[in-house]
């Protein structure tokens, strides 16, 4: 228990530290509401969250426990599915954009849950919901290829990289010694090039593609 | 020709003398209630799980080839009260509101049934002392449209229909306290039917499945718990319900959610507790007037498990159906058919 | 919601027809006196049977009580070993003080881990020898030791190897292994004198006490340490079935299951817990009940109601339940003063409300 | 995997059962009473009171000794056991009738013998020594308002006119008005309780925490050894006598 | 057979070894690849994530012109990433109308054909493997690449998940638990493969840029773990593995120490050098991790 100073006077009697606290409960009292379910539930590669049945195959078989404490897509989803959105926001908020994409789970899912896409639409949930307080650097890429994507039709992998790292207010590091010799080395071997090729019909694509996002 | 007693007019006692009627013999079928079908037509059940086919569909054509078989002597309201002699003459005393008498029979099949297990015992879980506690027994009858509601879900302390309501499983089974540490077998896949049903007749109301395991080993009943998930949204929480009390006139439940590792705190208006199958006392009874073995919680020892499944401890009496331990209807009617070949056999030695 | 005990009790019957038995420990411990293994303390003068779970009868001794006091009650709430005195004194049962009994030490024991199971068994098997010695029926103030002595005597007759160590140690102090034929808490003796106490009161303190609304709360070690072998089967009626037979109309709360947050080392070095658990229980007498009084029949329980209730107010609470022991309510049913009699002046929530609301003058 | 990959999780599932903790743990005897399988079904955890409030969760009591990994077990035995409020809530209403309750209570025997309780212990000296010395655990003098100032002004109050109100309370009954001890525990009774700790080995458990209280009481005891021993030896001849 | 060869975005770039070292293999075995020209971005993980409809229409528009415009039966990439773009949008197309539907709208608007969402499509690995085989592989070899040890890496979507990777397959996949074929192949260059557990796990890269430490940590396993194991170089199908374990080595070995240190080429670079092509022309020279001290010692370059 972190020590506590400050004081307390109740009917003339000092009260200081300890002596006063009361512990925060941790017994669940809210309902179960699909309000979040729903919402996660539409968001691209969210639908099959509601085929869950918690068995765990998923958290199970996931490689970042390795790596990232407590990280448990099962709890994941059944947080979003429970609609315990304190508890998500609190305490796993900077797990969710974690995931590495290593489609383990949803390789082995028995339930057929496309559990990786479920975790990033909970990622995206949160996201749309501005919980970070900041855009996320995995949001910011998602914007710069997307928006890439859809202007060119291909990725030039040199263009992505700058811009991800200026939107994210990175730039310096991309100049940093390091960075630059590797450029350097890519540019010279002929594997960074600085006029990538245009697609022959792209622009109506592109135009198309836009419309749907609207 | 050599007469066969069948005790217990519930599907397995039903099916076994119509198809011991079928090949012949005269069968001889003693209900001790006056109407025949068991707990089935007992607690009107409403529509039976995986395809939520009507339960009459099913027992009726069950009850009529009974009734309509010339061979059978179908006595209701009668108890078997006594038997003398031993296979292949079995001398039973049947008692009915119209006195005693003797016959003689070739065999004996025991069709006695299972009786639901009795929930005041869970004291925790308030049935008998808050009203909207009930059994999934009652909300059969409830959602039945001839039962006592014409077919309405109502909370029976003030007739409204309830808005939220949970399900607890495993009640009275797997359950040492209680004495009964097997699994009913049955409570899974009723509760998600029933919770399924709820959904269908009212969409607005949340339903809660509190459960340790789901245990659909069924056919059919997996595919309906995922769609209860899927396509009802019915809520299943990973945890055994703790405790019911009654908070400022609602229903308060207490469980762990064990993917979580927290405790529920939980209010509700309706509490649906699936209370799990126990031995019959028609079972009791009959293993006590034929002398039959009876395991550790009182259903009947077939004379070998895997061997003799439908021969009880003694020669020339049969065992079959949920006499026998927790058992879904249609397998009952499977042991029906079963126990019927079984005797034939053993009559034609 | 107000309550019938015969509601709560019905689950004694449907327990009979329970396919597992518990083991019968009268049985067992018949057995190992049969082979010379224990004595066994039988009960002396007339008694009560009442029903248990499983069907099976408990002996209530009606005189010649051993007092087996409770450390807790007579250094916090002296009012309740003064008040058991008293109602035997006025029903005229014969009761032994014994200035030669030990603590139970299973506070100490539960809270800290400190002494071990033999040494817990044999201050046990010593105190219940002093009552066998001096001729008297064991019988119990406080709940910690009721708890402590069911399992003790639940060990003993189960473990051989812990009855021979206990015995070892038992021989040094020359005394031999008595084990009573009941191990029985005081206010399951008062309740089974609820109809000769409800005859001896005091016709205008029972007009006080009449309509009067309170909640029961027990000890966790009163039924759950060792939960079948209380009157009334797994839930307790001892303290409400007493209470009302007196004209105490008894509520019910969502948390009487819980905890009160005694919790043996919280209330010394984690009060905190302590706060919080009492902060849910109170809130929902609050808002469910709002009773007169907290009744209560165990040294932890009464102590963390009555002590914890003022702290509250750190969190804008404001909670001022008194806290009545079923011997104190008792006591003052049959005429005690509340404070030199009943000692009702040593609990820190006040009382003078309730005894006001009561007509009972106390200056 | 490199070293300071490994995963924490399999790393768990992976190591051996059975350390020495676990085997201490398993040759209390309540443990095969108190532990029949654990179905997870949370019942316990539902209506446990530390649960509510702390991260402690008896199903994992359970859980934790059906695996018996030892470096949970220890850290456990540090820790987490002492949040149970040995309430037995878990006991009363587990459907396998387990009792993580008495798994606790035998760990924090162990916990004690093993000196992994230093912390938890912290702060409990005046009750040990009250138990060894006095013969019983509480003493009205305990009640000290510098150590119980949550308990209120009465309480302050109170503890000021103890002796008045007590004196008032116990008119007649000897042995009950005493402010060092709950009640006048003759010496001859101390004795036994100390002869009841030496000889049941609790009191060299209690020199592993708090080793000046073994010293204490032994001297105590030696003080009034012989006119003590000369006591029980009567009881000894009288009960040989009542034999035959 | 003829069949259509979607490089995607990495071959055309940082990749270009595991571009120009496969055209060179698969000439030399006879696949004769017709690269769907004007090929757009498959999707990959950040549209799949930013919608839904995008992730399909993509590597619709591949396939249908792969289909339309240059006729072939067959799409191969050597992408584990668009791999898996493409054959989800295809499992996407046949299990969900609506999808189907949007897509056809789309190609409708853009002035493209009608494609159903029946394209074979295939990893290079798997086709190789499949029309060639070991067998093959050894009668071709030239110099083989003895005492080479390598550890045979094959990342995350080249076989997962088989909801995927199972859709409509008409050729033999690859174990997806316990992939072997680039193991067989390599066996048939005469290399030694080490056994090596870590060879389908995640080398992070889909963190590359966002979470560095964190991809760092990942590909930091892999790379120990084979190291570990004895190899003297790692070899993956999937060019954003390659990004990961070799262009971001220098980082990796910052954070993680030496033991991260190790030669990173693709499976079809050796398979050329073993049938005697021209290191220079396999652009061995190419990863930043430097195969070619190792490849130099072992006398193989």
């Amino acid at each position: 228990m972190a020590e506590n100073t400050d004081k307390m006077v109740i009917d003339g009697v000092e009260l200081t530290g300890i002596w006063k606290e009361f512990l925060p409960s941790r017994i669940l009292y809210e309902d179960v509401t699909t309000e979040f379910l729903d919402e996660v539930k539409k968001l691209p590669g969210g639908s099959t969250i509601v085929r869950c049945y918690q068995c765990g195959t998923c958290s199970g078989g996931c490689t970042l426990p390795d790596f990232v404490d407590k990280f448990n897509p099962r709890r994941f989803i059944d947080l979003v599915r429970r609609g315990h959105y304190d508890i998500l926001v609190n305490e796993n908020k900077d797990l969710v954009w974690k995931c590495v994409s290593c489609q383990r789970c949803t390789h082995r899912c028995p339930r057929g849950v496309n559990t990786q896409e479920v975790v990033r639409a909970i990622a995206k949930f949160l996201e749309d919901r501005k919980v970070f307080g900041k855009l996320t650097n995995d949001e910011a890429f998602d914007e710069i290829f997307m928006e890439e994507v859809i202007e060119d039709g291909r990725i030039d992998e040199v263009k992505i990289v700058k811009d991800f790292y200026s939107k994210t207010g990175r730039l310096k590091e991309m100049m940093s010694a390091d960075q630059l010799s590797l450029g350097f080395k890519m540019l010279t071997s002929g594997r960074i090039k600085l006029f990538g090729g245009k697609i022959k019909d792209w622009k109506k694509v592109s135009q198309r593609l836009k419309e749907e996002l609207q | 020709m050599k007469t066969v007693l069948v005790i217990g007019g519930g599907v397995t006692g039903l099916k076994a003398a119509s198809e011991l009627a079928g090949m012949g013999y005269n069968v001889s079928l003693v209900e001790k209630e006056d109407y025949l079908g068991g707990q089935v037509a007992k607690h009107k059940y409403y529509k039976l799980a995986p395809d939520l086919r009507l339960a009459g569909d099913v027992l009726d054509p069950v009850i009529k080839a009974v009734e309509s078989n010339p061979n059978i002597k179908v006595q209701k309201h009668s108890q078997i009260i006594a038997v003398s002699g031993g296979a292949p003459e079995f001398k039973a005393k049947i008692k009915n509101s119209k006195g005693e008498s003797e016959e003689t029979f070739g065999a004996i099949v025991v069709a006695t049934g299972f009786g639901h297990f009795d929930p005041t015992v869970k004291q925790e879980y308030g049935y008998g002392r808050f009203k909207d506690v009930v059994t999934n027994a009652e909300v059969e009858e409830m959602l039945n449209p001839n039962g006592p509601t014409k077919g309405e879900l109502k909370r029976p302390s003030d007739g409204n229909i309830p808005k939220k309501i949970a399900i607890f499983q495993c009640v009275g089974s797997r359950d040492r306290q209680v004495g009964n540490p097997y699994c009913c077998r049955v409570g899974c896949v009723v509760s998600t039917k029933q919770a399924i049903e709820i959904k269908e007749k009212y969409p607005d109301s949340e339903v809660y499945v509190y459960y340790m395991d789901m245990r659909m080993f069924g056919r059919g009943w997996e595919e309906l718990y995922g769609k209860a998930m899927e396509d009802y949204e019915v809520i299943f929480t990973r945890g055994r319900g703790a405790e019911v009390t009654l908070k400022n006139q609602q229903l308060s439940l207490r469980a762990e959610e064990t993917i979580m590792d927290r405790p529920i705190q939980h209010s509700v208006d309706m509490i649906i507790l699936a209370a799990g199958m126990s031995a019959g006392e028609g079972t009791i009874d009959a293993a006590k007037v034929l002398g039959i073995k009876q395991n550790d919680y009182g259903f009947l020892s077939p004379k070998d498990d895997f061997l003799s499944p439908n021969e009880s401890s003694k020669p020339g009496i049969f065992i079959a159906g949920a006499d026998k331990g927790p058992m879904d209807i249609e397998n009952c009617i499977v042991e029906g058919a079963a126990v019927a070949a079984k005797v034939a056999g053993s009559l034609k030695n | 919601m107000s309550y019938e005990i015969n509601d709560v009790k019905t689950g004694i019957n449907h327990a009979k027809g329970m396919n597992y038995h518990a083991h019968d420990i009268r049985a067992e411990m018949k057995k190992l006196e049969e082979e010379g293994e224990i004595k066994i303390g039988r009960i002396i003068g007339p008694y009560k049977e009442e029903e248990v779970m499983y069907g099976i009868k408990k002996k209530v001794p009606l005189d010649m009580h051993y007092q087996h006091k409770s450390c807790g009650q007579c250094a916090n709430l002296p009012g309740v070993p003064r008040s058991n005195f008293y109602y035997r004194d006025k029903l005229g049962i014969k009761y032994y003080n014994d200035m030669q009994q030990t603590s139970c030490t299973a506070w100490n024991y539960h809270a800290s881990g400190l002494g071990n199971l033999v040494q817990l068994a044999s201050v046990a098997a010593r105190n219940w020898h002093r009552a066998y010695e001096e001729g008297y029926n064991f019988t119990i103030h406080c709940v910690t030791s009721f708890g402590n002595y069911l399992e003790m005597r639940h060990l003993l007759v189960g473990n051989k190897e812990l009855r021979d160590s206990v015995k070892k140690v038992l021989a040094k102090l020359g005394r031999e292994l008595v084990i009573p034929e009941e191990i029985v808490h005081d206010s399951e003796i008062a309740y089974a004198l609820r109809d000769k106490i409800l005859a001896a009161a005091d016709p205008k303190r029972l007009e006080g006490i009449k309509g009067l609304r309170a909640v029961e709360h027990y000890g966790c070690h009163f039924f759950k340490q060792v939960s079948d072998d209380i009157i009334g089967g797994k839930r307790p009626i001892v303290v409400g079935g007493l209470a009302s037979h007196l004209g105490v109309q008894m509520e019910e709360y969502s948390k009487w299951f819980m905890c009160c947050g005694f919790g043996f080392r919280h209330i010394l070095v984690n009060r905190e817990f302590t706060r919080s658990a009492q902060n849910i229980k109170l809130k929902a007498i609050k808002q469910e009940v709002d009773p007169d009084m907290i009744l209560v029949n165990c040294t932890g329980c009464g102590t963390t109601f009555d002590k914890t209730q003022w702290i509250q107010k750190a969190v804008g609470e404001d909670y001022h339940y008194p806290v009545v022991f079923y011997s104190q309510l008792a006591a003052l049913a049959l005429g005690a003063h509340p404070f030199k009699e009943a000692g009702l002046n040593f609990h820190v929530t006040p009382v003078e409300p309730l005894l006001d609301k009561m007509g009972i003058a106390y200056n | 995997m490199s070293e300071e990959n490994k995963n924490p999780v399999t790393e768990k599932i992976e190591s051996a059962k059975g350390g020495h903790f676990y085997k201490e743990i398993m040759k209390d005897f309540r443990i095969k009473e108190s532990l029949h399988g654990c179905l997870n079904c949370g019942t316990c955890v539902a209506n446990c009171p530390a649960a509510a409030f702390y991260d402690y969760s008896p199903r994992e009591v359970c859980q934790m000794i059906i695996e018996g990994d030892e470096e949970t077990i220890e850290e456990y035995m540090k820790g987490k056991i002492w949040n149970c409020a040995q309430c037995y809530s878990c006991k009363y209403r587990c459907p396998k009738e387990n009792s993580a309750a008495d798994i606790v209570m035998a760990m924090r025997e162990i916990a004690v013998r093993e000196g992994l309780a230093a912390e938890a212990l912290a702060g409990y000296t005046r009750i040990a020594k009250l138990v060894l010395t006095r013969g019983n655990q509480l003493a009205p003098d305990m009640l000290s308002p510098d150590a119980f100032p949550d308990w209120g002004p009465r309480m302050i109050e109170l503890s000021s006119k103890k002796m008045e109100m007590r004196e008032e309370l116990f008119e007649g009954f000897p042995g009950m008005n005493v402010v060092d001890r709950a009640w006048a525990a003759e010496d001859y009774t101390i004795y036994e309780m100390q002869k009841i700790w030496e000889e049941s080995g609790a009191l060299e458990k209690v020199g592993t925490v708090f080793p000046f209280l073994v010293d204490i009481v032994q001297d105590d005891m030696e003080d009034k050894k012989d006119e003590m021993e000369a006591k029980i030896q009567e009881k000894k001849e009288k009960l040989e006598a009542s034999k035959k | 057979m003829k069949i259509g060869y979607f490089p995607g975005c990495s071959l055309k770039g940082m990749a270009r070894a595991y571009d120009e070292s496969t055209k060179i293999v698969a000439q030399e075995f006879g696949i004769d690849l017709m690269e769907i020209e004007d090929f757009n971005c498959c999707g990959a993980l950040e549209v799949k994530g930013s919608n839904e409809k995008l992730s399909y229409m993509l590597p619709a528009r591949v396939m249908d012109s792969a289909k339309g415009r240059f006729h072939v039966d067959a799409v191969v990439t050597p992408c584990n990433g668009c791999y898996h773009s493409l054959l989800r949008a295809n499992s996407a197309m046949n299990e969900n109308a609506a999808a189907k539907g949007d897509v056809i709208s789309f190609l409708k608007d853009v002035g493209y054909g009608t494609y159903e969402g029946d394209m074979d499509v295939r990893h290079f690995l798997e086709l190789f493997y499949n029309e060639i085989g070991p067998e093959k592989v050894k009668s071709a070899v030239k110099k083989p690449l003895k005492g080479l040890k390598v550890a045979s890496y094959y990342g995350c979507l080249y076989e997962r998940p088989k909801t995927i990777t199972m859709t409509g397959y008409k050729s033999k996949r690859d174990d997806s638990e316990n992939p072997y074929f680039q193991d067989e192949l390599l066996k048939a260059t005469g290399a030694e493969v080490v056994e090596f557990h870590a060879s389908a796990s995640c080398c992070g890269g889909a963190h590359a840029l966002q979470d560095e430490s964190l991809a760092a940590t990942l590909s930091a396993a892999v790379l120990s773990s084979a190291k570990e194991a004895g190899a003297d170089m790692l070899v993956l199908p999937c060019p954003l593995c390659g990004a990961a374990l070799d262009i971001k080595q220098p980082e990796i070995i910052k954070a993680h120490g030496e033991k991260a240190k190790l030669p990173v080429v693709y499976f079809t670079q050796l398979i050329g050098l073993s049938i005697g092509k021209n290191p220079k022309e396999l652009k061995l020279s190419d990863p930043i991790s430097n195969p070619m001290e190792v490849l130099k010692s072992k006398g193989l370059a």
